[in-house]
């Protein structure tokens, strides 16, 4: 699964694009999963109400499920105008 | 509708005229321009905007579209710049059409609301003092969204 | 603040680019452009816009001064025509620059709402068929004022 | 005292402005002195809410006293915009 990254969620992490290999259920798994592996991602996952989804470039929430889901996107609130 | 993303400058004056000549049927024309102005606390050398571009254009689509599906227009233009912007210069422009004044104006408001917050653009301003900070999403622009 | 009442039809993407350039300060410009269009049961030949020479600037200046005064305004424009219109011909339009988008949107609909009941103009559609009929003030535009 | 008119009112009545000599107290005088005079005057001001009046090019109404004003205006509501 390819899982993107913008803004400071990017910065913090490092990496704009990886490929994740997971059987996480739902985006809150997938989340749960990265935090575990290392300190950067708990530092960009550390207060998820600050933090957008969005499950093959269309917004969605952390509840969703990823099946079928090619490309995970995680972004700040979008600033847009 | 015409939605466009670019790097590259806008110019207002010749976008407005283009619009306006397409619009043969429409008694009332609302632009809306955004232009980098200094941060609140002055002192801005540039803004950074990064965007999402699988999604972008499919984001300002839709939301183009909600807006001709709930008021009458004849025609609507949204243009969104990404990149290095210094102060002064244009970030984007929305402009609507429509025969009553009222379907335009509130178009192009909705259009706004919804690009502030549901565009996948974010804003970096970087300051003359060397720092760089992350624009914040404003809890009044989310709640924007609600009157509509 | 610049109010000019002319005959001559003005220059949509110049006057918006000259705005544009005098308010560097300001994050958000909104324009609004008024169009002569068909008359609703089709068939106009021309828009003859009637004015009242001695108020008109008075009046238009009045109006700009109460929305500089309400909102958080760098700049505000007014252009009207008076004389003889053809369909697709400018009529009209109003251009606010200000910080932030909801000054600059709100204060361009006050201004809309009050040129439309409150400047001394009177339109008078010239049709096909060779008769004429002034137009109508609107219940809904004299309402429109209440919300300010 | 000039008297002004505009739009129907002015077709109405013929004449775009006229000289009127003229003690009345308050428009609503006014009025009814140029409805007794002749009927085109009856014409244009039939229906009073159907108009506006201006003194001095300022935005009044048909109670407001004459008194020191030098130009009356009367017109149907206004179509600007």
């Amino acid at each position: 699964m390819d899982v993107v990254y913008f803004a400071w969620v990017r910065e913090r992490i490092g990496v704009p694009r990886e490929e994740v290999e997971t059987k996480a259920a739902t985006v809150a798994d997938l989340v749960a999963e990265l935090v575990a592996r290392e300190e950067r991602y708990a530092a960009a996952f550390a207060d998820l109400s600050a933090l957008r989804v969005a499950l093959d470039q269309e917004l969605s929430d952390f509840d969703a499920p990823l099946a079928g889901v090619r490309e995970v996107a995680f972004f700040p609130p979008m600033t847009g105008g | 509708m015409q939605v466009r993303v670019q790097e590259a400058g806008f110019d207002l004056g010749a976008e407005s005229d283009a619009f306006a000549a397409g619009v043969a049927g429409s008694g009332a024309i609302v632009t809306f321009t955004g232009v980098v102005r200094d941060a609140d606390a002055g002192g801005l050398v540039a803004m950074e905007i990064e965007h999402y571009p699988a999604m972008t254009e499919k984001a300002l689509e839709a939301i183009a579209i909600e807006a001709k599906a709930r008021w009458s227009l004849e025609d609507a233009l949204v243009i969104h710049r990404y990149g290095r912007l210094a102060p002064g210069e244009r970030i984007m422009m929305v402009a609507t059409a429509a025969r009553h004044r009222k379907d335009a104006f509130e178009a192009a408001e909705f259009l706004m609301d919804y690009l502030k917050s549901r565009a996948p653009f974010w804003k970096k301003e970087i300051l003359t003092d060397g720092g760089a900070d992350w624009v914040a999403a404003k809890p009044e622009d989310e709640d924007a969204l609600t009157r509509w």
